[in-house]
């Protein structure tokens, strides 16, 4: 029973959810919206089990003095302030502590981290592009020229360039995306299948 | 040969630091770079300089600081361009952070001479309605009536209260939209409502990274222009004729590519240099 | 044009005939405007050929109204400013002004009606004076059952299952089954041995996206696949979760999978734990334990975004053996730069099959290829097609909203 | 230089990430703690104001009882806790998963594969078309797992990874842009914002 349940739930979700695509009755758009609302608000319940596990594991770390337990007690700290300035200090308007935190502290971090971006762009550019073999070229010569040609400088360079790097992201890249996209098409969709009939049902814990 | 080698297997710190100095060094050095503004950003811009003075368009913002760089002088090259042409300006975003960052977009703009001397008027000239959660169903209700979804601007101020918005009832007293976003919810969503439910003609910003995304809609003529990334941007102030982070960071972009290509063609030269030695 | 016209010994000419043909059309312009203004008061013709119908494939509450444009838009006086549409309960009632649209627009959908219930429309041509068409109706809105723009997808979605249940059948019958290896997949036993061999843990990344997406779920398959592994091996197993649910999900999954290879008593839950739910502050954690824990192997399966290559990289300076996998097609060149195998969308999802070698997961992997080869069938076949114009064929499949 | 103390923290931890370039080392240790600890907290912040309370708490107040069932979802994923009836949680997660593959299924049959079908269908009279339905004919050869690449088949999947690779190196030179643009932001932050040395 314990298995059967939610296998049959998992059956019921997936069969309603696509039915209500075929059907523009205002009953089914208001289950399609109910649904979407439904995870959105689970997920937000979930949050407090995440918060749980992060806590414990930090926590532990703390507990127990394990190597780099002051950096622990530094993410701990950070949430505790956090959630306090959000829950009892005027919410998240943008003058309230909340906010500043979230603006001076979380988003540039978010920026930088974003940005280090640029420098692994570069090494793994580096590293990679070599003409080791055939594909191997393949991939260096499509890089180098669209990276070129997307910046003024590669017109003051040799102007055909622009055009060239144009036509590879129109043509090739564009016609390799849309079969790698059938592709992945297939596969989520058998795959999907699969959970829904219940053939695959890992997710509840083991292969039998 | 030992050169070579080390070529191979050079620490990435190296690297990282001539991207680095790439990156800054044009920053304190400008030069002066010809932009050659690709077909879709002069769309873009034929698009509003058509637009007739007095015309009110909306100038919803999809993006958050970590974007910013790519998006933002977009959104200040937009609100020059109407402001020169005497345009009304009504912003919004679908992104949480999104109207504050236009805010900060609007400050930029009016600590420049011309645009403080026009002494535009919050309320009557321009006004921020700030953000509403829900995507494309906020743009779908806007298509019914803008006040019923928006009764406050951003300030909270009443909607009635702002000269601006009298008269405003929906997408049909809308001139014009330019959507700059950076992802979901964005243009596409913008597309599909405002401009083919309700016929608003629009145009659009992105990030570099999104721009192949949105192409399939200017063959369409869904949009009628759309800057890409901070290339984009660029062609905009080019266009406008006026300066901007865009045109200004394009030396720091062009010699970190350049930095890039450099390095990919010394580490091949010394892949085949080393490769012929082995084989020796 | 001849330009000679304008050259230097005409100058003083042009000088002179230049104002005078200036004054004579404005005075001609000033004598149109005169003339025109009188007519102008008329008012522009109407709209003609007004239809209103429920509108189709819709949920209701909704009436589309289209008309013929007056001929005087974009036409004829081209004095047509935009049309109001007006709507009444009744054929002679009160008529009011439901919506309105800019000159060129020859439709409108109105969505402030209530099913079953009899309404009347008229299309309002307007300049300075409006002219009404003839009154329609009555019509009512009504929410439909079936959506027909959406029957070619209905037919797809019956052959794809057809085709999945009849594989997966014959499969349990015992078919024997070929699968062409997949590249990162055979090295999982070398990876984790090699884990084992140097006593360092192995990272297991399950992609940044909820347990809805499916995409997860076959990474949570793998994750049973790789767990069971590990087990057998005993090495260690770091599982950091971006997203609660799938965290449950995948500690399920790892206790299962360690009870299978008869080591439940080496399963710890703290090693597999929630991580952050921001994407960059993940990344961040990620390349904390991938530089601290020195993991020997890394898996990254899943769903991905702009945080892939700051993964893979750290991952490559840190020396691990790593192995990717994802459907996000944006992200897979960052992985084939900086993985040692990478997945390449459909592979991923083929992955969890072919690590199982369970026929029943296998002989899906057949439908899909027969569902491949059908799309090439429709590609060679719509190119002939659309070579020939017969665009019914390539209008199939344009789904409806 | 700045005055603004908030600008002087956003500095401090900029830098501490940008440090990881050089190595993994104390000043980053403690930006990314504060990250961890400030994100989790802010999602958490985030979801009771701008989930929990409109979507769930709103609804019931309307009398949109159905959300309830919601509620008790939520709640029963954090029956987890209690070992006992952590069972029941599983009916939520099956809940999650059978709705969302539902939904993907729909989604992706509709925009992944109709809609790229769709956009394939083109007549055979230019080079750029007949490239583009080689191209995606050879990319799908490559996919297929039942038969062995050999002989034509191989061939053709060969021709399709060709393909794969000038696209993947296209959006790698074409994302290079994106990436130093947001470095760019950054250092003007650090050189203008904070130094004040950039006009």
């Amino acid at each position: 029973m314990r298995r059967q349940i939610p296998l049959a739930i998992t059956f019921i979700g997936g069969v309603v959810m696509i039915i209500q695509y075929f059907i523009p009755h205002q009953i089914s758009q208001e289950i399609y919206r109910g649904v979407l609302d439904w995870q959105m608000i689970v997920g937000g319940f979930v949050l407090v089990l995440g918060i749980g596990s992060l806590v414990t594991h930090h926590t532990e770390k703390v507990k127990r003095q394990k190597e780099g337990w002051g950096y622990s007690l530094v993410a701990l700290l950070g949430l505790v302030m956090m959630a306090i300035a959000g829950l009892f200090f005027g919410g998240m308007a943008s003058d309230k502590p909340f906010m500043q935190i979230f603006i001076y502290a979380q988003n540039p971090i978010q920026a930088t981290m974003f940005s280090l971006l640029a420098f692994f762009i570069a090494s793994a550019a580096y590293r990679a592009f070599r003409a080791r073999s055939f594909i191997a070229t393949l991939l260096l010569l499509a890089a180098i020229i669209v990276m070129i040609g997307r910046v003024p400088i590669g017109a003051k360079i040799w102007s055909p360039i622009r055009v060239i790097s144009n036509w590879l992201l129109d043509y090739p890249n564009m016609v390799a995306k849309r079969a790698i996209g059938l592709g992945v098409g297939l596969g989520m969709l058998s795959t999907a299948l699969k959970i829904i009939l219940g053939i695959e049902r890992s997710y509840l814990g083991g292969g039998k | 040969m030992g050169f070579f080698r080390g070529m191979l297997n050079l620490d990435r710190r190296i690297i990282f630091i001539l991207i680095a100095g790439a990156v800054v060094v044009p920053l304190f050095i400008p030069f002066h770079l010809k932009m050659h503004p690709t077909p879709a950003s002069q769309g873009l811009y034929n698009a509003v300089e058509k637009l007739p003075e007095g015309s009110t368009v909306i100038i919803s913002g999809e993006y958050d600081p970590g974007t910013a760089p790519e998006i933002q002088p977009m959104m200040i090259g937009a609100l020059k361009h109407c402001f020169r042409k005497g345009i009304k300006v009504i912003l919004m975003g679908l992104w949480p952070q999104g109207p504050a960052l236009e805010g900060q977009a609007l400050q930029e703009v009016f600590k420049e001479k011309e645009f403080k001397e026009m002494n535009l008027q919050y309320g009557k000239d321009y006004v921020n309605l700030g953000y509403k959660a829900g995507g494309a169903v906020v743009i779908q209700s806007m298509g019914t009536s803008i006040p019923a979804t928006f009764p406050t601007d951003m300030a909270g101020t009443p909607i009635e209260k702002l000269p601006l918005m009298k008269g405003i009832r929906n997408f049909n007293d809308i001139t014009f939209v330019l959507d700059f976003s950076a992802g979901d919810p964005g243009t596409p969503a913008w597309v599909m409502f405002a401009h083919d439910r309700f016929h608003v003609p629009m145009a659009a910003g992105c990030t570099a990274v999104s721009a192949p995304m949105l192409y399939p809609y200017l063959q369409t003529k869904q949009l009628s222009g759309l800057l890409g990334g901070l290339k984009g941007a660029a062609d905009y102030e080019w266009l406008t004729k006026s300066s901007g982070t865009g045109i200004r960071y394009m030396p720091s972009q062009s010699i970190a590519h350049l930095v890039i290509v450099i390095f990919i063609i010394i580490g091949n030269i010394a892949f085949f240099v080393v490769r012929k030695g082995e084989k020796r | 044009m001849d330009t000679r016209f304008w050259t230097k010994e005409k100058c003083k000419w042009r000088r002179k005939v230049l104002p005078l043909t200036a004054f004579i059309i404005l005075l001609a312009l000033w004598g149109t405007i005169r003339a025109q203004s009188p007519v102008d008061t008329l008012p522009p013709s109407p709209p003609t050929e007004v239809t209103a119908f429920d509108t189709p494939n819709d949920a209701g509450k909704n009436i589309t109204i289209n008309w013929k444009l007056s001929t005087d838009d974009g036409a004829g006086r081209n004095i047509v400013k935009g049309y109001d549409i007006l709507r009444s309960e009744s054929q002679e009632g009160k008529f009011e002004v439901v919506g309105s649209v800019v000159a060129g627009i020859s439709t409108f959908q109105d969505d402030k009606v209530k099913n079953r219930r009899n309404y009347f429309y008229k299309v309002r041509a307007k300049d300075h004076t409006s002219s009404d068409s003839p009154t329609v109706g009555p019509v009512q809105a009504s929410g439909q059952w079936y959506h027909k723009g959406k029957t070619v997808v209905l037919i797809f979605v019956v052959i794809f299952t057809a085709l999945v249940i009849y594989f997966v059948e014959s499969a349990k019958k015992g078919k024997k089954l070929y699968v062409r290896p997949i590249p990162g997949m055979d090295a999982v036993d070398e990876a984790v041995g090699r884990a084992t061999e140097m006593g360092r843990p192995i990272l297991y990344i399950l992609g940044l996206s909820t347990i809805s997406d499916v995409a997860t779920i076959a990474s949570l398959t793998i994750l049973g696949r790789v767990a069971k592994k590990v087990a057998e091996f005993q090495s260690k197993l770091l599982v950091p979760c971006y997203n609660p649910i799938v965290m449950t999900v995948a500690q399920e999954v790892v206790k299962n999978a360690y009870l299978d290879a008869g080591r439940p008593d080496s399963y710890d839950e703290s090693n597999i734990w929630f991580l952050s739910s921001s994407q960059f502050a993940y990344a961040a954690g990620v390349n904390g334990i991938m530089l601290r824990e020195k993991t020997a192997t890394n898996f990254y399966l899943g769903m991905f975004y702009a945080e892939s290559l700051i993964l893979a990289e750290t991952g490559n300076i840190a020396g691990s053996i790593q192995i990717a996998g994802t459907d996000a097609v944006t992200q897979l060149p960052f992985f084939i730069t900086s993985c040692d195998y990478t997945l390449i969308g459909e592979e991923f999802y083929a992955a969890s099959a072919y690590l199982s070698r369970e026929p029943k997961l296998l002989g899906s992997i057949k439908a899909q290829d027969w569902g491949k080869a059908g799309l090439i069938a429709l590609i060679i076949l719509g190119g002939f097609f659309a070579s020939f114009h017969f665009d019914t064929f390539i209008n199939l499949f344009t789904v409806g909203h | 230089m700045s005055t603004d103390i908030g600008v002087w923290i956003a500095a401090f931890l900029t830098l501490g990430i940008l440090s990881f370039l050089y190595k993994d080392n104390p000043f980053y240790k403690v930006s990314e703690s504060i990250f961890i600890g400030v994100s989790a907290a802010y999602w958490f912040v985030y979801m009771i104001y701008n989930v929990i309370e409109p979507n769930l708490l709103g609804n019931l107040q309307k009398g949109e009882w159905w959300y309830a069932v919601a509620g008790i979802l939520g709640v029963m994923m954090l029956f987890r806790l209690i070992p006992k009836i952590g069972w029941l949680s599983r009916w939520a997660v099956a809940f999650m998963i059978g709705t969302g593959a539902g939904l993907n299924f729909i989604v992706y049959l509709q925009s992944n594969v109709m809609k790229q079908i769709r956009g394939t269908l083109a007549p055979l009279n230019s080079i750029g078309n007949i490239m583009m339905i080689v191209g995606v004919i050879t990319g799908l050869i490559y996919f297929f797992f039942s038969a062995e690449h050999k002989g034509l088949l191989g061939g053709a999947a060969k021709v399709g990874i060709w393909f794969i690779m000038v696209s993947f190196g296209a959006s790698f030179g074409y994302t290079v842009m994106a990436r130093i643009s947001l470095l760019i932001g950054r250092m003007h932050f650090l050189f203008s914002d904070w130094l004040g040395l950039l006009h």
